[in-house]
C-alpha cells in the first residue's frame, strides 16, 4: 500500500510546482519548515514573490552555498539563508504585526489533519510523551489572509489526512482555504472539500477512497 | 518584478471614495504629506473621517482639506492651532464632528489595528472626561481603559526615501506617526523626496517595511506648511 | 494683588532652577511647554539629562539659532529643537511605550489645577466654546515614573490653583507627586499636600492663605 | 557624562537574585548572549523563570543554564529542538514547568509588557488547547484571546553595537526578540561587539533606544552556539 501510494499522483516537488503556480506576482508569501519550503523553487518565470520569515526578515533569498552565509541570518526553520535586494529587518513584534494584521497575502503549512471545515492541527499529536511546541504556525493560521497547506494526502501509514473532523490538537480553526496533496488540490468550502483538480494519473474515486470526509465535485 | 512607485500624487490617490476613513501622518508640520493632501482636494472625495494628530494650519495641507468640506469627522489628539481658524470655525458651527484621543492612546489604537489587535488596555484617561462610555477594568489593582484598534482604507504618508518595494526611510521627528499608519491602513500611500532601486536601503535601517506600503510616489522638493502659512498661500 | 504675587517669590526662571536640582543625573525627563521647558538651562554642571519629546524624539538639545534647524526636528511644543549626540528618533507608538510603561523617570507639567490627592487639571476649562485638545498630557500623567508640576501658586486673578478638590476637567487622577510654584515647593502625601519648602522671603501663613487645600507641615 | 556600559558580563550580571523573571533574546542561536548566559552560569542565581523562544542546543548557553537546574520555569513557544536532550529530560522527569505560548503572542507579551499595556486581544489560539482557561471575547463577530503584558526583571540581550548612552543596533536576523525584551525588563543587559561614543550611531537607525537599556557590555567575539555544539563543548 504504502509502495502505491509512493508511486501515484504527484511528488513532493511537483506538488510544490502546482501550488507556485497559483500565486499571484507580488505576493507576500510565508512558507512553513518541509514540503512548503520547496515551494520557492518553482514560481514561474516572470514573477516576483516576497518570503517574509517570521524570526525577523521580508525579502528572503535562498539559501547560501553550504559552508557559507551568516549563522545570525536564518529562517524560521534556523537554516541559513539570504537577503535579497529590497530585504528589510525587524524584530518579533513588528514580524507577528505582518502576520496578525492580515499584511502576509498567502501562508503555505505542512498539516497532520485538515477537517472540512478548514481547522488544521500541524503542532501536536497529543501524545503524552510529546514535548509541546507550537512555534508561530497558531498566529500564522489566524492572521495571513489566505492559508493553504500542502501535504501527502495520507500518513505513512495510509490513513487519511483530510478529515470530517481532526482528532489531534488544533491549530487554528477554520482557517485553510485549500489543500494541495500528491493527488489533488482541494477546497475548502462551507459545504466541505471540494475536489478541484485531480493530479495526472489519478482518479476521483482513488482520491475519495484516501480522503475521510465525502468529496464534492466542483461545479466546473 | 514589482513596482509599488506611481507616477503622481493625483495617481497615487485616484482610488479615494467618498466616506473613506483616511490617516494623515504628521506632527504639527513635521511629517505632513502637504502634497498628498493638496492632490486629495484636487480628487474631490467627500464626507472624510481624517485620523490625524492634528488639523493643520493656515490654509493648506490639513486645514485646506478642512476648509474645502471634505471631512465630516476628524479623529485627533490636539485640533487646536495656533494660526489656524479653519477648525475652529467648523467646529463652532457644528459642521464637524471631533472624536478628541489621547495622543498615545492615538498612536496605539493606530499600531494595533495594522498589528490585528481588535482591542487593548490602557490607563491614559481614566477618571478624565474622555473615559466617559469607555469600558473600564482593572488589573493588579489599578484601573485601565480598554480602547479599540483603529483602522482606515487609506493613509497618506510623508517620508524621505522610498525603494520601489515600498520599503521607507523617514527624517528626524517627521517620521512621528508615519509607520504606525503605514501599518494600520489598507492602502498606504506614501510621498518621498527619492525612490530608489531595491538593494539601496540598507534592510538593518528600513523603518517602513514594503509590506506595510502599497504606493510610493516621489515629491522631489515638498514644501513646509510654516513657509506656505508664511507667505500667505490657501489652497487651492 | 496681581502686582504683590509678582513681586513676592521665585520668579518663572528661579522656579525652574529649583526644580533642576532635584533632577538626578541620568534621569530621562520630558519636559512640558511653558515653565516646564525652562528647567532645562538650569540643569546644574556635571548632570546629563535625557530629554525625551513625545513626537518621536529621545536625546534633546536645545533650539539652534533663530532661523536656523530643520522643520522636521522639532519638539512636542512644535518649536526647532536639535539632537544631541546619543540621540534616537522613533515613531509615536514607540514614543508612547516609553511614556507608558514607565520607562521615564520623571515629567514636568504645567498645571491650571492640583488637587490635595494629586488629581491634575491641565488640559481644558470645561467652556463650552473652547475647542478641545489634550495631546499628550494624558499618557505623560498615566505612565511616567514621577510627574512634577510647576506653576504660579496661583491664577491671574489671584485663586489658587492648589485645590481640595479639582473644578476643571481632569488630566489624570492622583498623578502629581511634587508641586513647585514661585512660594513653596510642596510634596503630595496620603495626608495632603506637604510643604517641603518656602521660597525666599515666603512665610506659610503668606503661602496657606493662597492655597485652596489644607497645607501639612513638613516633619523635617 | 553618563555611561552604561560595564566591563565584564559577571558585573552585569552582579544583581541577578534567585526566582527573578530573566527574559532571554535569540531565535535557535541566532541573537543567544551566550556569553552573558554563562555568566548566568557561574553567578549562581537559581529558581529562575525564563522567557525565551526556544530553550537552547546542546550543553551549552540556554540549554547548559536549564542543565545546571537554575531555571524553574520556562516560558516558550518551541522548546524542542533537534539536538539537545536537556529539556526534554528535565520535562519528562517533571523537573522544569513550560508555559507554552504561541510565538508572536509571545513577541507581543513582552512588547505590551514593555509598552504599559496589561492586556490585549488576539486571534491567536482560538479554539486550540491553548485557549483553555483563557478569557475570550468577540469583536466585530470574530473570537479573540485575552492575553496579559509580560514583564522581566533582567532580560539579556545580544545586540551587535551600542553607544554608552544604551542605544544599539542588531545584526540581521538576530534582532528577532532584543528589542521587545528591552522594553519589557526591569534591567536589559546588552552584549555587543563593540561599545562606541554617543554620537557614533546615526540617531536614524538606532533600533533600541537607551531608555531601553541599562547596562551595555563588551564581548568582542561571541561564541556562536552551533559551532560549540558541534565542537562537544559543554559549559561549565
Amino acid at each position: 500500500m504504502t509502495q502505491q501510494v509512493e508511486q501515484v499522483g504527484r511528488t513532493r516537488e511537483e506538488m510544490a510546482q502546482r501550488l507556485a503556480q497559483d500565486i499571484p506576482n507580488g505576493s507576500y508569501v510565508n512558507l512553513g519548515i518541509g514540503i512548503p519550503e520547496l515551494v520557492a523553487r518553482f514560481v514561474p518565470e516572470g514573477r516576483t514573490l516576497i518570503y517574509h520569515t517570521e524570526n525577523g526578515l521580508l525579502g528572503m533569498g535562498p539559501s547560501p552555498v553550504e559552508g557559507e552565509g551568516d549563522p545570525e541570518l536564518i529562517n524560521a526553520g534556523k537554516r541559513r539563508v539570504t537577503a535579497n535586494p529590497g530585504a528589510a529587518f525587524f524584530h518579533h513584534a513588528d514580524s507577528f504585526s505582518m502576520i496578525r494584521g492580515g499584511h502576509i497575502d498567502l501562508c503555505v503549512l505542512g498539516a497532520m489533519q485538515v477537517s472540512q471545515n478548514g481547522d488544521l492541527a500541524n503542532w501536536s499529536t497529543g501524545a503524552p510523551d510529546a514535548i509541546p511546541a507550537v512555534g508561530g504556525a497558531m498566529d500564522l493560521c489566524a492572521g495571513v489572509k489566505s492559508v493553504y497547506v500542502i501535504t501527502q494526502h495520507t500518513t505513512k501509514h495510509g490513513e487519511p489526512k483530510l478529515v470530517e473532523k481532526c482528532t489531534y490538537p488544533l491549530t487554528g480553526v477554520g482557517v485553510i482555504t485549500r489543500v494541495y496533496t500528491d493527488l489533488a488540490v482541494i477546497d475548502v468550502t462551507p459545504e466541505g472539500f471540494k475536489l478541484i483538480e485531480l493530479s495526472p494519473g489519478v482518479d476521483f474515486d482513488y482520491v475519495q477512497q484516501r480522503t475521510g470526509a465525502q468529496l464534492i465535485l466542483s461545479d466546473a | 518584478m514589482i513596482s509599488k512607485q506611481v507616477s503622481s500624487p493625483a495617481e497615487a490617490l485616484a482610488d479615494v471614495f467618498d466616506g473613506a476613513v483616511v490617516m494623515v501622518s504628521g506632527f504639527g508640520e513635521a511629517g505632513s504629506p502637504i502634497e498628498l493632501i493638496h492632490a486629495l482636494i484636487d480628487q474631490g472625495a467627500k464626507d472624510l473621517t481624517v485620523v490625524s494628530n492634528n488639523c493643520g494650519s493656515g490654509e493648506v495641507g490639513l486645514a485646506a482639506l478642512l476648509k474645502a468640506g471634505r471631512v465630516r469627522k476628524v479623529v485627533c489628539s490636539f485640533p487646536r492651532t495656533a494660526n489656524s481658524t479653519v477648525f475652529p470655525d467648523l467646529y463652532h458651527s457644528g459642521k464637524i464632528e471631533l472624536e478628541l484621543v489621547p495622543q498615545g492612546t492615538l498612536a496605539e489604537r493606530i499600531r494595533a489595528g495594522g498589528a490585528g489587535i481588535p482591542a487593548f488596555f490602557t490607563p491614559a484617561a481614566v477618571g478624565t472626561p474622555l473615559a466617559e462610555g469607555k469600558e473600564s477594568r482593572e488589573f493588579d489593582g489599578k484601573t485601565y481603559l480598554m480602547e479599540r484598534g483603529l483602522k482606515a482604507d487609506f493613509a497618506l504618508i510623508k517620508g524621505k526615501t522610498a525603494d520601489t518595494h515600498g520599503n521607507v526611510i523617514f527624517n528626524k521627528t517627521a517620521r512621528n506617526f508615519g509607520p504606525i499608519m503605514a501599518m494600520g491602513s489598507n492602502t498606504a500611500i506614501v510621498q518621498v523626496e527619492d525612490v530608489v532601486e531595491p538593494g539601496q536601503i540598507d534592510p538593518e535601517i528600513v523603518v517602513s517595511p514594503g509590506i506595510f506600503v502599497d504606493r510610493v510616489v516621489q515629491v522631489a522638493q515638498p514644501a513646509h506648511e510654516s513657509e506656505l502659512v508664511a507667505a500667505g498661500v490657501s489652497y487651492p
